[in-house]
């Protein structure tokens, strides 16, 4: 039991990071992009190695895989009972994190040595990344929920750097104003709930918090506001905290925006890894929910639900493929906020929370190989809207097949890796919740539409003329892609109910033919639609659009949640509230100020010759006052 | 007599003559030089009392640091031929006469005082005791001012570049 | 230093220090001489906590480390006022406190 | 009296016993200072003749000349004659300037320099005093000396002195930065600031060895600083001959240049030993590990030589500098102490205290 090499998985990059950012403009740009890519290379190989150690050489130890602290050391104490420690945690999905997080990050690395070449501030992009990795790596290791916070802060920092990259751009810059006071705001929440739960608990860690001692919870019974009880509220607003950095309903509203970052961004933090923060964070806080606020896991699962159905609508009408690409991560996301949300604890009973995690890995792989494949195309044909693009098959063969296999994934074909852990998600909601089962059912055919509405509009669809015939990325941006490509076959044969559990305990899971039937049978339903309509270049979908009128201006405009905001914000908040507490601040608060300061300014005007501005003078009084005062107090009095 | 008496003896013979000459002197660099004396003798008191860290920072800061600064500063605004004018009568009467008054209270207070020396073993000053306590945050941990103090320096460090830098 | 010197012969040559820096303070108009007399202040005050530290509370280091600290602060207090008279001698051309009365009211 | 080449300890205690047996203790240690003193003042007069002589002689092969080679066999007197020169000058005293500090300077620049090396270690048991605070001593002391190149600078009441006396101060203060965080890296490993407990951290390898890379940077960074500190070429623009005719001792001669000439080349020497102390062992033997057999054939050369040697390698090192590069202008100088090695000397401590905090380094 050694894991003292963990420690360099965070070093390293931080290492990068500020190598990068304080000297990397001294060097060639290659030089910077090369050394966070040879840095990441390295902590992937030490994910890969924590991983092979800790699943396979130590293995379980009575029955369950056990939670491991490789590192601690005490970093803040509040009291003797409460302190803040920084360190590493290791369990099943620590671990799993972490291989998920630097494979997707090194092919994301490898892909902007190709894709960011000749970019002003390559190496602050790279900086960037390496930084972006730091706070991602600790916040899945952190051993308490403090230090957690502390790094999905810098999380969002570093997603706001990012995406506001392009900061010469109005829009960019908009949108990482958009996405930081978004997340912000969910952190806010976050926060609350943490020191709600720490206060109560008397502790951050999670190591007991998990753990199967329930006594620490013991002063929460019977504390209750506004109807319910202090472990839901805390736990709502927690899960609050993940909902904005997951991008869940009411505070998906960044993600889509998020988009104006570089693609091999969108890629790494609002496909694969940032995103699925919030889905991370209720699964390590997951006995918790379970056990103490089971009415906040209802809420997540309809949540998850919603989302899930709301924005595979929304991504049905979009033409910007990012854009599309975004919705339908949010889709995605949702589908693992419902399964933990209808999971059990324990054996077979919690195979949402394994089919959750299952998905979140298979999703991390495919949907950063998406928008990378996204990228490659943006690439080639300098847009990002698909009426510019159609017939790409031709040109850009390696992307091509590499995207086509990345759809079918998704689509949940069978054998290719969503298709197990999509069935498994299934499998949980309808043993669970028969009504999220038939919006999952439903979201999983409108999936397998979209996605093939993208694949035949940028590949086949009609004969587009370019200005300049559209070429293959360079070697540095197919190899990432076919490597994910790889993985995507691959990954579902990872036998997760054997890893990674929500009592770390291993079960058998079974295909249920009865739902993965029906689900494959959708799915092909929605891909032969697609064929149907966007095979070829054809009027129908312009007709069908036209049709149903209001509905579809409603979901292109993404229900109009940004303008309810904006509407709030604008309209009630600024003029209801800001307004007359403007005025108050300005006449009876300033009102007081200024005639505080003419009084002052009276008066002074009328004593100001005393100050004769002569130094010694002053300390000539001063002292001999001083000696005047003593003299009174030890001889008179 | 003891030898450590006679020292302290000529230490404090040194830091009264050389701090008066300090405030005497009509020639300002050797009013800079005076108060080295009186600082490096003060160094001489720590290194008595055996407080070798202690008087090192005196030597290296107060000597190496604060007094080159001064004399530095002598050198970039004053010429040698210049020399003080002679105090305003009635400046000089005040300044003395709240010296003396002070010192004279003072001395009179130490001396009506009893103080009781404390027998207890004397703590070891050696660099772990110094540096463990200094970044301390238990009882006498000195962690905050520390801290407080490296704010202080940044600030005045910050603010004297500023004030110093010539105008654009 | 213990053995044989009384702890009032040190304090009064240190309160003595520290009148002579009074004094200088008060006679002297020269901005850098003051800034000396302080210094002298600052010493004379510093000889008092090292030694009552070392006289009445051996066994601990409160007075050695504030005395570490007043150090310190003497430190930054020297170089923003020289900073601050050099730049008084390039504007007004002299460092005669009398001299600096432009901020007067 | 034992008398043991490879251990002093017994001597000198030998020597005080004896004094202490013979007189009243004030008396013996009056006469215990008095020897100290007078062996230090005969070391430090025949080390600084046989330093300039070094130095003459290093730079005329450099320069493929012969050197000095007339006084004595291949001119080994020629610094004593030269000395002897230098006593029968006259002084002379500028008119207007300030005599009071102008006789003072000299002195003070090798009195820092005489205190400083009343703390080196040369062999075992062989020291005048050894503080706790030992690293930092040396430092403090040596930052006196600038005081003295100032005051003469000043005093002289002479324009070339001003100037080179403001470059050499500047340069002092700021290269003193470097030198003390550079020490400070050894400091951490051995975690202690007393150089006799420094000097036993290396019995099993040199620092410079044992640190990493970290140490081998500091190492570099203290020769550079140093070599600064001391006013030396390539840093030597305090005393530029081209420009300033001499610097801040243009004004001075005879015995009074003397001192200053000889003060800068025991700061030299003083450098060179606190670098072999400190990165090198000082008196310590080649040590590998716990090689026994090689550890002990090391043992058998004295440590005297031990530290001789490694200070007349590093003196030979900076003497090496001086004749090798051109000398830097004062912009470059600032340029290359603020802007290159103090962020470079800051970075490397932290990379330092976290391989002492990890354990990383061969103890």
């Amino acid at each position: 039991m050694n894991y003292s090499l963990t420690i360099l998985i965070l070093l390293i990059p931080f290492a990068t990071f500020l190598f990068n950012g304080l000297v990397g403009m001294k060097f060639k740009p290659i030089v910077s992009g090369l050394i966070g890519t040879i840095g990441l290379g390295v902590i992937t190989l030490l994910a890969y190695l924590t991983a092979w150690q800790y699943f396979f050489v130590d293995g379980m130890v009575g029955g369950s895989f056990p939670k491991v602290i490789a590192m601690s050391m005490e970093w803040l104490r509040l009291t003797d009972a409460l302190r803040i420690q920084i360190g590493i945690l290791l369990d099943p999905i620590s671990v799993m994190m972490l291989v998920v997080i630097t494979t997707v990050s090194f092919m994301v690395h490898i892909y902007s040595l190709g894709y960011m070449k000749g970019e002003k501030g390559f190496e602050r992009f790279f900086s960037f990344l390496s930084l972006f990795s730091f706070s991602m790596l600790g916040l899945v290791i952190a051993t308490n929920i403090f230090q957690m916070y502390i790094f999905w802060e810098l999380v969002g920092v570093s997603s706001f750097l990012l995406i506001g990259f392009y900061y010469s751009k109005d829009s960019a810059v908009a949108a990482s104003k958009k996405a930081f006071i978004v997340t912000r705001f969910a952190d806010l929440g976050f926060l609350i709930g943490i020191l709600l739960l720490s206060y109560f608990t008397q502790t951050f860690d999670f190591k007991v918090l998990t753990g199967t001692d329930q006594s620490i919870f013991a002063q929460t019974a019977g504390v209750s506001f506004l109807g319910m009880s202090v472990m839901t509220w805390a736990a709502l607003l927690i899960f609050m905290g993940g909902a904005g950095k997951s991008a869940m309903f009411p505070l998906h509203i960044w993600l889509p925006d998020a988009m104006e970052g570089p693609t091999p961004v969108s890629a790494l933090i609002h496909a694969a890894t940032m995103v699925v923060a919030g889905v991370f964070l209720v699964a390590r806080m997951f006995p918790v929910f379970y056990f103490q606020a089971p009415d906040a896991l209802t809420v997540i699962s309809y949540v998850g639900g919603f989302t899930s159905l709301f924005a595979a609508a929304i991504a049905c009408t979009q033409y910007d493929i990012k854009r599309v690409l975004a919705f339908s991560t949010l889709s995605q996301i949702g589908y693992m906020m419902l399964a933990l949300g209808v999971s059990g604890y324990g054996g077979h009973e919690g195979v949402g929370y394994m089919a959750s995690m299952f998905h979140l890995f298979n999703h991390a792989m495919f949907k950063a190989l998406l928008f990378l494949g996204a990228g490659s195309i943006i690439h080639a044909v300098h847009s990002n809207v698909m009426q510019d693009m159609g017939g790409l098959r031709k040109y850009l063969p390696i992307t091509h097949i590499t995207f086509l296999i990345a759809c079918l994934t998704i689509a949940g074909v069978p054998f290719l890796s969503a298709f197990f852990s999509k069935d498994e998600i299934l499998v949980a909601a309808y043993e669970h919740n028969k009504l999220l089962f038939a919006v999952e059912f439903l979201v999983a055919g409108l999936t397998a539409f979209y996605m093939f509405r993208l694949y035949f509009n940028i590949f086949w669809g009609k004969e587009t003329h370019y200005h300049h015939t559209p070429h293959e990325s360079p070697k540095t941006m197919t190899i990432p892609l076919m490597i994910l490509a790889l993985g995507s076959v691959f990954a579902g044969y990872i036998p997760f109910s054997k890893l990674v559990t929500s009592d770390s305990m291993p079960f058998e899971s079974h295909m249920d033919f009865g739902i993965a039937i029906p689900s494959v049978l959708i799915g092909l339903t929605g891909i032969l639609i697609a064929w149907i309509l966007y095979k070829k270049e054809s009027k129908i979908p312009e007709r069908i659009s036209k049709s149903l009128g209001g509905f579809y201006q409603a979901v292109y405009h993404k229900f109009y949640i940004d303008e309810v905001y904006m509407f709030i914000t604008k309209k009630i908040i600024f003029n209801c509230i800001a307004r007359p507490v403007a005025w108050f601040d300005r006449h009876i608060v300033d009102g007081t100020m200024n005639g505080i300061g003419w009084i002052t300014v009276t008066s002074s005007r009328n004593i100001k010759g005393m100050q004769s501005g002569n130094l010694p003078q002053y300390g000539m009084v001063f002292v001999l006052s001083a000696i005047i005062l003593v003299l009174i107090f030890s001889f008179l009095i | 007599m003891a030898l450590n008496v006679l020292m302290f003896y000529l230490l404090s013979a040194v830091i009264v003559i050389c701090s008066v000459l300090t405030i005497t002197t009509t020639r300002i660099l050797r009013a800079a030089f005076y108060l080295l004396c009186v600082l490096v003798a003060t160094a001489g008191y720590y290194f008595m009392v055996n407080y070798q860290f202690m008087a090192g920072v005196q030597l290296v800061l107060y000597a190496g640091g604060i007094v080159v600064l001064i004399i530095f500063s002598i050198l970039l605004t004053s010429h040698i031929s210049h020399k003080f004018a002679k105090p305003e009568a009635m400046r000089l009467v005040m300044g003395i006469l709240v010296g003396l008054s002070g010192f004279a209270l003072s001395t009179i207070a130490i001396l009506k005082f009893t103080f009781t020396p404390s027998n207890a073993p004397a703590m070891k000053v050696d660099m772990q005791a110094i540096g463990t306590q200094l970044l301390g945050t238990g009882k006498n941990g000195y962690a905050l001012p520390f801290e407080v103090i490296s704010i202080l320096l940044l600030a005045a460090m910050i603010g004297a570049i500023i004030i110093a830098k010539k105008g654009k | 230093m213990l053995q044989g010197i009384p702890i009032t012969h040190v304090l009064i040559v240190s309160s003595f220090m520290f009148f002579t820096g009074v004094c200088g303070f008060i006679i002297r108009r020269n901005m850098i001489t003051i800034l000396m007399s302080i210094e002298l202040i600052l010493n004379a005050v510093n000889i008092n906590l090292v030694v009552f530290n070392k006289y009445l509370f051996p066994d601990q280091l409160q007075g050695h480390f504030f005395a570490l600290f007043v150090v310190g602060i003497a430190a930054a207090e020297a170089s923003v006022a020289i900073a601050l008279i050099i730049n008084i001698y390039r504007r007004l051309n002299s460092i005669s406190v009398d001299k600096v009365n432009e901020m007067k009211y | 009296m034992p008398f043991n080449i490879y251990d002093f300890s017994g001597t000198t205690k030998a020597i005080d016993q004896f004094l202490y047996a013979k007189m009243p203790p004030t008396w013996a240690f009056i006469t215990e200072l008095a020897i100290v003193g007078l062996i230090i003042l005969l070391f430090y007069a025949v080390i600084g003749l046989y330093l300039v002589y070094l130095e003459r002689k290093v730079c005329a092969f450099m320069q493929n000349r012969v050197g000095p080679n007339r006084v004595g066999k291949w001119g080994l007197f020629q610094t004593i004659a030269d000395l002897i020169k230098l006593l029968m000058k006259e002084l002379i005293t500028i008119r207007k300037a300030d005599k009071l500090l102008f006789n003072i300077a000299p002195f003070i620049v090798i009195i820092a320099s005489f205190m400083a090396i009343a703390a080196i270690p040369f062999a075992k048991g062989l020291h005048a005093v050894d503080f706790n605070i030992g690293v930092f001593y040396m430092m403090a002391v040596s930052s006196i000396g600038v005081i003295g190149i100032l005051l003469a600078g000043w005093s002289s009441n002479s324009k070339y002195s001003l100037i080179g006396a403001m470059r050499s101060g500047a340069q002092v203060v700021s290269y003193e930065l470097s030198v003390g965080l550079a020490l400070l890296s050894v400091v951490i490993f051995s975690g202690s600031m007393q150089l006799s407990t420094i000097i036993e951290s290396q019995a099993n390898g040199w620092w410079i060895f044992k640190g990493h890379i970290p140490a081998i940077i500091s190492f570099v960074i203290f020769l550079i600083a140093s070599t600064a500190e001391i006013n030396r070429g390539p840093f030597d623009l305090a005393e530029a001959e081209s420009e300033l005719t001499a610097g801040f001792h243009t004004e001075y001669s005879g015995i009074r240049f003397a001192f200053f000439f000889l003060g800068e080349y025991m700061n030299m020497f003083i450098v060179a030993s606190l670098a072999a102390t400190v990165f090198l062992g000082g008196w310590m033997p080649l040590h590998i590990g716990n090689l026994q057999g090689f550890n002990h054939v090391m043992d058998f050369i004295p440590p005297i030589f031990w530290y001789f040697g490694k200070t007349i390698f590093i003196m030979y090192l900076i003497m090496w500098f001086k004749w090798t590069f051109p000398r830097l202008r004062i912009d470059q100088l600032l340029t290359l102490e603020w802007k290159y090695l103090l962020p470079i000397n800051l970075v490397n401590i932290l990379i330092i205290s976290f391989i002492v905090l990890m354990g990383w380094y061969i103890k």
